[in-house]
């Protein structure tokens, strides 16, 4: 139960975006806004088109139209490698580690934009500490890690970014529960000390429980939002997502 | 009391130096739904992919109905009846979901009959409607549950499920439940690995535990929540205390 | 369109071309060209088999066109032996060399299978340069110079004849391949090509269907090289074994074409031999270089406009054409 | 298939007037032997220009020749197609071509079955041994090029006063240097010399060490490497870095042409080579090419242009473009006028195999940046440097 | 005795040829590595950078050794163009296509490098071409090092270590070898992957017609000269397994020795057929070629 530590001053605003990948609009004019500072979760089922809007966010979607605009830069014409110098970092759905890459060396990519800059060892030991399964891992090859494993890359490698806005596409997906929980802790350190989170969890409970507030979202476009608390309680969400 | 359909006995499977099966014993019975847990790397799609072939053991014995399968290729083990799903989701991309389901159904059957039984199983999974889209355009839970269609197409009687219920919301997790149940009534036997714990408990009425490669635990699932081993390495405190509140809601 | 018209258009199709060479110059240049580009529409398809099928991405498929050229020129030129018998001799030849290749090479993927069939079809290519006493050598063979016409033994006073065997051939060829691709075969080629260990879990036995599609791919190339011999009559180890005159090309036409579909060897072919032909004769005596620049620049230009090749270039024309239709 | 196979060759529009003769030209203009396609080219072009600007062809009312000029690439495939298009479309009354023999004998199974005549400077003795009628081969075949290379020397040997007891053969294994050494092993061992190293190496080779160091522990006296030109050079400076320094007698191809000697400088001074035909035999003649091209005139053209000169005085023979007519006149008349002199012994005249009997072959050395020939002595312009 | 020297000849001739290889390899093994394109154009490269320092010796006097750093030079920028115009749009397009267009770009290249510098053979004189260093002499006979291929050798393991550095030891190098292995990732992670890409394409021809040059004492450039090379090229970068820098040295000083050892035992005309037999038989025990790491 985070309170929610936003400072009012606009982060990212989404305005009637509409995207697609060739064929029918996947977004259809989805419309969002969130504050610097805020802790922001995005809830639906599968399709709904979360991980687009991520893509979206971070110029890897081809086809595109509205508005994104982040700290006054309009995303949608920035091309997709200059989005992380703005300080956003994108920890996709999926994992997408550098497979011949080893542990180590995938978290230093992740340092890429930040140069010659000094701090990438402490970044490094950070991650280690919270994934200590890494330290231990450091010099394999990504690809030949567990799942769950390369989770952790995928997730310490955005972290490298050393961003204003973490954003995290179900990162837990296919973590052990003990992990998932001590990641959980991880992320809200990172809000506490001023990054901004935007976070898509299929765990929603877990997901409603780390955020200030939430948009729910369902075949292409934003279904309602409010703050995740009440959302909590209310009986679609309850029924739909935390079932089982 | 029949007799077991699949025994391991102290099966280890290295990597150069590093052992991702540590001499791992149990058997399994004709019908059972047995959940296979432990923390990330602990060898579970290891133990998998010995299982079905795709690694030949370091050491150790695999029966399946009391004959050695150990080091066969995969097709064979397949043949004998027991394949499994990729966590990573192998799906042929460019294949239609028919396609590749039919794929399946060739093992034990000609093209025809294999039409005729994918076009069932997808029925039968909910997936009837997107049997003309390509697999590549899938998302990712759909694609995991193509990956299922696909594997009952070879008619198996040992499924192994790496991680299906990944990513899907709870409401459609039910449907995989009430889908495994009815199959297993149908005499498949499963062995299911997931993480999410509310899921597993559900389903599942043995677990096996694996941790650091080695079984730490094989028991009932309120046994193992009970466990102190597989709640340090694996459940975390704060499941044990959220368990002690609801217990009764979560074995219901 | 109704189930009926892609028979229906391939019987036409076959109708038209065996009536065609009616009306050419059975010596001619035109009927000529035609049965080069039979030939290698043909051995695109063979190549189809492993190469689009299966995306086994042969680049050593000279070495079965040169054993089936090879041994039945050498048996006749022996024995007097039919080049018929002598061409069944060079498929089982080739099959042999099909499955002693495939032990070292079955666990290749992509362009690991690419380059060390390739380094397979240079070996034979030594490998006839070096035995002389048997190949004649770097010197080249001939086939025997006979003027009297006959069937058994395939020598025609004209081209016309070797016309009707290339035409014959490249419809089995593609019946087969037509076979193969809707049958079971095919799904377990294709699964093959995307996601070998997926198609092993499943139970495909991924050995044996690489090795049938490997055989019957060899079996026709070998086949088609003893047609090609009692074409050409004269013929050395660097043309029948060469990488580029033979390996490359025959990817190279079904890729062009539309790798993995029936009709993507017979469009690569009808449009890459004549194209060469069109280079050749343009420009080739202006400049020293200029035919084969151009050749280039062609291949380079349609593969930028559509690198699924003329099949699916064809269909997006069509695609456009039908819209615009649709739209007025 | 077919509509665009038939649209193609329309397309290429090669008009000419009507009574013009067209000749067939077919030689590599691009791959490796571009070079010396070019060369050819160049050396019959030079002769119908010279045809056409005396008038054309006197006994068929003035008619000038047109080279119908193709690229044989290097593929005998795609030669044979060349030729048949030649015949077809362009009406050709012969065919000239086309260097490498492998081209040339697939040209041959085309030319033949159309009773063509096809004339040409490629070696390969199987050209001219398979009994075809339409065949005119106007240097000698590779084997008896061979056995003059081990003949000329052994006798060049004797006059500066060495027997020869050990020699070496190299050759790249295509057709060329494969007959060309089989004539000379042949020699030697008919001679009763040992052949202390015998070695075939690929056409490409990047790499000539093993062959050298092979050359020095064999301790012959003289070497025959049979190359083109990117090997000679190859063997040649090896030689040079390794300090080996016996005779080095080339095989024509590589070692006869003005890249040999820009490759290697100095280097190149006095290498022999045998060469089926040389430019000093008739200066007014090859000098005319010099001025138009210039660079010496290479055996290529020199032989390609003395083909174009049988041709053409066969045609004035023959007073017709009929292709019969032509063969009987190439057969059996003896061609002693105009370019067919550039060829030894100053004429030209094809026996039953179609083979020239008065070709013989010339051995020539290197003289700062020329080529002098040194034996046989009646062709000899120079005397020869022996250094043993 | 003799048997002695003759050993430790061919072994120094075969690992000097194998440096040739390994120069001329190292740029394959980059433009495959990153790219996953199998180049079939890629010993035109070799060619052109033969050329350039042709060009250089014979207009500027500068030695190919020198003039080998602006074939370097003004091929990487020829390369990122091309990169650009040709081989970006095929990029994700079946592995097929690939092969398709750099077979196209080899007829097109050697063919326009023959319209543009002609048929004739190239070659340059240096004092060193014809000198060898004597490291032994005696009764057994003569150990020698040719210093041409010295030379080669030398820059090939020159460019062998920069490459290697750079691509492993610095932020650059990793995000190319990132792009590599996920565009879509390396983007997320702020790297430029069309930069990179066009970059990778022109070091790789870059190096290859640094080779080019740095061989020129010893080989004829001509149009057609890629063509001597190119089977041997892929078999080097192949032995040593695709894409690794350090393999490509490793497979081209194979490739040398195997070439000097089979001349040394079998007839010299079959030297590539043993090549090609070990070769095979090297893929068939080590599927992915003699340095791989394994995956999984
Ligand atoms: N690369 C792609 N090409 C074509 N369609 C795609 C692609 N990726 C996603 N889609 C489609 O876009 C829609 C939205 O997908 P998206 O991945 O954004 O959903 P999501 O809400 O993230 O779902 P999930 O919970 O499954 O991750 C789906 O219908 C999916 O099939
Ligand atoms: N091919 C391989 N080479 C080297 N190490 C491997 C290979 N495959 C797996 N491993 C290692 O073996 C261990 C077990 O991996 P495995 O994938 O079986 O874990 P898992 O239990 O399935 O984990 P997760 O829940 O994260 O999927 C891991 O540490 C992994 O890094
Ligand atoms: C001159 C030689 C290199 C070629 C020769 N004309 C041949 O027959 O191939
Ligand atoms: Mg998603
Ligand atoms: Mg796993």
């Amino acid at each position: 139960m985070t309170t929610p530590s936003a400072t009012g001053a606009p982060l990212l605003t989404i305005e009637n975006l509409c995207a697609s990948y060739g064929g029918a609009w996947v977004l259809k004019d989805v419309s969002l806004t969130m504050q610097v500072g805020e802790f922001l979760a995005i809830i639906g089922a599968n399709t709904a088109g979360k991980s687009t809007l991520l893509k979206a966010i971070s110029g890897l979607m081809p086809q595109t139209s509205g508005n994104i605009s982040f700290l006054g830069h309009d995303l949608l014409n920035t091309p997709a490698h200059r989005v992380p110098t703005l300080g956003i970092a994108h920890v996709p759905e999926g994992r997408h580690v550098f497979t011949e890459m080893t542990v180590e060396e995938n978290l230093r990519t992740g340092a890429f934009t930040r140069g010659k800059s000094s701090g990438v060892g402490d970044s490094i030991a950070r991650i280690f500490d919270l994934f200590p399964r890494l330290k231990e891992r450091r010099t394999q090859l990504a690809g030949t890690l567990s799942g769950g494993e390369q989770q952790m890359v995928a997730v310490g490698r955005g972290m490298m970014l050393d961003p204003k806005l973490l954003i995290l596409d179900e990162p837990s997906l296919g973590l052990a529960p003990i992990v998932v929980e001590e990641m959980h802790d991880r992320f809200h350190e990172i809000h506490n000390s001023g990054v901004s989170v935007l976070l898509v969890e299929q765990n929603v409970s877990l997901a409603l429980e780390s955020a200030g507030r939430a948009y729910v979202m369902s075949s292409g476009s934003i279904e309602f939002e409010g703050i995740a608390t009440e959302l909590a309680q209310d009986d679609r969400i309850r029924r739909a997502y935390l079932g089982i | 009391m029949t007799a077991p359909i699949l025994q391991v006995q102290n099966l280890t499977r290295r990597f150069g130096g590093l052992v991702a099966v540590n001499d791992v014993s149990f058997e399994l019975d004709p019908g059972e739904i047995v959940g296979l847990i432990g923390p990330n790397g602990a060898g579970k799609t290891t133990l998998f992919n010995v299982l079905t072939g795709i690694y030949p053991p370091s050491a150790g014995q695999i029966l399946l109905r009391g004959a050695p399968s150990g080091g066969l290729k995969p097709h064979k083990i397949a043949a004998r009846g027991m394949t499994k799903t990729f966590q990573n989701v192998a799906l042929f991309m460019e294949s239609s979901v028919l396609d590749n389901v039919v794929t399946g159904g060739l093992l034990k059957n000609t093209l025809p009959e294999a039409r005729k039984k994918a076009r069932a199983i997808l029925e039968r999974v909910g997936l009837a409607s997107i049997a003309d889209k390509k697999a590549g355009d899938l998302s990712f839970p759909e694609r995991a549950r193509v990956e299922v269609a696909r594997a009952l197409c070879t008619e198996p009687d040992i499924l192994l499920l790496d991680e299906v219920m990944a990513a899907l919301t709870p409401a459609e997790m039910e449907d995989v439940i009430t889908l495994v149940r009815s199959l297993r009534d149908e005499g498949i036997t499963f062995v299911v690995v997931e993480h999410h714990m509310k899921a597993v408990m559900k389903l599942c009425e043995r677990l096996l535990v694996l941790n650091f490669g080695e079984l730490i635990a094989d028991g009932t699932p309120t046994d193992i929540a009970q466990n102190d081993r597989v709640i340090e390495a694996y459940l975390g405190s704060s499941f044990a205390k959220k368990r002690q509140h609801q217990a009764p809601e979560v074995l219901a | 369109m109704t189930r009926f018209f892609y028979p229906s258009l391939a019987v036409v199709a076959v109708t038209v071309m065996s009536l065609l060479p009616l009306t050419l110059d059975p010596q001619g240049y035109e009927i000529r060209i035609l049965c080069i580009a039979m030939l290698f529409a043909a051995l695109g398809q063979a190549w189809n088999i492993v190469g689009g099928l299966a995306n086994q991405i042969s680049l050593g498929h000279a070495a079965y066109f040169g054993i089936g050229a090879y041994t039945s020129t050498i048996l006749l030129r022996l024995f007097s032996l039919s080049p018929w018998l002598g061409g069944i001799l060079g498929m089982v030849l080739a099959v042999l060399f099909a499955l002693l290749l495939s032990v070292p090479t079955v666990r290749l993927k992509g362009h690991y299978f690419a380059l060390a069939t390739l380094g397979a079809g240079e070996a034979m290519r030594v490998i006839a340069n070096s035995w002389a006493s048997v190949t004649g050598g770097p010197v080249g063979i001939s086939v025997p110079y006979s003027r009297e016409s006959s069937l058994w033994m395939m020598q025609f006073p004209t081209v016309l004849p070797n016309y009707y065997l290339f035409l014959i051939a490249l419809v089995i060829i593609c019946l087969v391949f037509w076979k193969i691709q809707t049958g079971a075969l095919g799904f377990r080629l294709r699964a093959i090509k995307e996601n070998e260990q997926a198609a092993e879990v499943i139970g495909v036995d991924t050995y044996r269907a690489k090795l049938i599609a490997s055989t019957v791919s060899a079996a026709i190339t070998a086949f088609m090289g003893t047609l090609y011999a009692q074409f050409q009559f004269f013929f050395d180890p660097d043309t029948v074994f060469g990488v580029a005159t033979i390996s490359v090309k025959m990817a190279l036409i079904a890729i062009l074409g539309g790798v993995g579909t029936l009709l993507g060897p017979l469009l690569g072919a009808a449009f890459i031999i004549p194209m060469e032909e069109f280079a050749n004769s343009y420009f080739g005596a202006s400049v020293a270089g200029l035919s084969q620049f151009a050749y280039g620049v062609i291949l380079v230009v349609i593969i930028l406009i559509n690198p699924r090749g003329l099949v699916a270039l064809i269909g997006q024309i069509k695609n456009r054409i039908f819209s615009k239709g649709g739209s007025q | 298939t077919g509509a665009a196979a038939l649209a193609m060759p329309a397309l290429t529009g090669r008009g000419f007037a009507q009574e013009a003769v067209n000749v067939g030209v077919i030689v590599p203009l691009s791959g490796a032997n571009a070079q010396f396609g070019i060369n050819s080219r160049n050396g019959i072009q030079l002769v119908a220009d010279e045809i056409n600007a005396n008038g054309g062809i006197k006994s068929m009312g003035g008619a000038q020749i047109n080279l119908v000029i193709a690229d044989a690439t290097s593929n005998p495939t795609q030669a044979a197609t060349v030729a048949q298009r030649m015949m077809s479309q362009d009406n050709v009354v012969a065919v000239l071509g086309a260097f490498a023999s492998s081209l040339t004998l697939a040209i041959s199974e085309v030319t033949e079955r159309r009773g063509v005549p096809l004339l040409t400077m490629s070696f390969s003795d199987q050209i001219t041994d398979r009994g075809f009628q339409n065949v005119f081969q106007i240097v000698s075949p590779g084997s008896q090029i061979g056995a003059a290379t081990f003949d000329f020397t052994r006798a060049l040997a004797q006059e500066a006063g060495q027997t020869l007891e050990k020699i070496a053969i190299m050759y790249e294994d295509t057709a060329y240097g494969t007959s060309q050494s089989a004539g000379l092993r042949k020699a030697a061992q008919d001679a009763g010399i040992e052949v202390v190293m015998d070695e075939a190496y690929p056409l490409g080779i990047t790499d000539v060490s093993p062959l050298i160091n092979q050359l020095r522990r064999s301790d012959a006296q003289v070497v025959f490497p049979v190359s083109y030109l990117n090997d000679s050079l190859l063997i040649v400076r090896s030689m040079r870095q390794q300090g080996i320094n016996i005779p080095t007698i080339g095989g024509a191809a590589g070692y006869i042409i003005p890249d040999f000697r820009e490759g290697l400088g100095d280097l190149a001074d006095n290498v022999l080579s045998i060469s089926p035909a040389a430019y000093d035999q008739a200066p007014d003649y090859t000098e005319r090419f010099r001025e138009k091209f210039g660079y010496f005139m290479v055996h290529e053209a020199q032989e390609h242009a003395a083909c174009m000169g049988c041709l053409h005085s066969a045609l004035e023979a023959a007073g017709s473009a009929d292709h019969a007519a032509i063969r009987e006149q190439l057969q059996n008349s003896v061609f002693d006028q105009g370019w067919a002199t550039v060829m030894s012994g100053g004429k030209v005249e094809f026996d039953e195999m179609g083979r020239n009997i008065h070709a013989s072959p010339l051995m020539v050395q290197w003289r700062g940046g020329e080529l002098v020939t040194v034996y046989p002595k009646e062709y000899a312009t120079g005397e020869v440097v022996w250094n043993s | 005795m003799q048997s002695i020297t003759t050993f430790f000849q061919t072994l120094i001739d075969g690992v000097l040829i194998g440096g040739v290889y390994a120069v001329i390899s190292i740029g394959l093994s980059l433009v495959f590595g990153v790219m996953h394109i199998v180049n079939f154009a890629h010993a035109e490269f070799l060619m052109l950078g033969m050329f350039i320092a042709w060009f250089a010796w014979a207009y500027a006097g500068i030695d190919p050794m020198l003039g080998a750093f602006i074939a370097l030079i003004i091929t990487f920028f020829i390369g990122m163009g091309m990169q650009r115009v040709l081989i970006k749009p095929i990029i994700g397009a079946p592995q097929v296509a690939q092969i398709f267009l750099t077979v196209g770009l080899l007829f097109a290249m050697e063919n326009g490098a023959l319209l543009l510098f002609g048929a004739d053979f190239r070659s340059v004189s240096t004092s060193y071409q014809t000198q060898a260093l004597t490291l032994f002499s005696g009764e057994s006979g003569r150990i020698l090092v040719p210093l041409d291929k010295l030379y080669a050798f030398l820059m090939a393991l020159l460019s062998g270590a920069s490459l290697w550095f750079f691509l492993n030891r610095t932020s650059w190098g990793r995000a190319m070898r990132a792009t590599s292995q996920d565009p879509m990732a390396a983007k997320l992670m702020g790297i430029n992957t069309d930069k990179m890409y066009m970059i990778a394409f022109g070091l790789g021809v870059g190096t290859t017609a640094f080779g080019g040059a740095v061989i020129l004492p010893y080989i004829t450039a001509s149009p057609t000269v890629g063509s001597q090379f190119v089977v041997l090229m892929f078999t080097a970068v192949v032995l040593g397994g695709l894409g690794s820098v350090a393999g490509a040295v490793v497979g081209g000083i194979m490739v040398g020795l195997i070439q000097s050892f089979s001349a040394l035992i079998l007839p010299i005309q079959l030297q590539n057929l043993t090549l090609f037999v070990i070769f095979i038989l090297v893929l068939a025990l080590k599927p992915e070629g003699l340095t791989a790491r394994r995956r999984s």
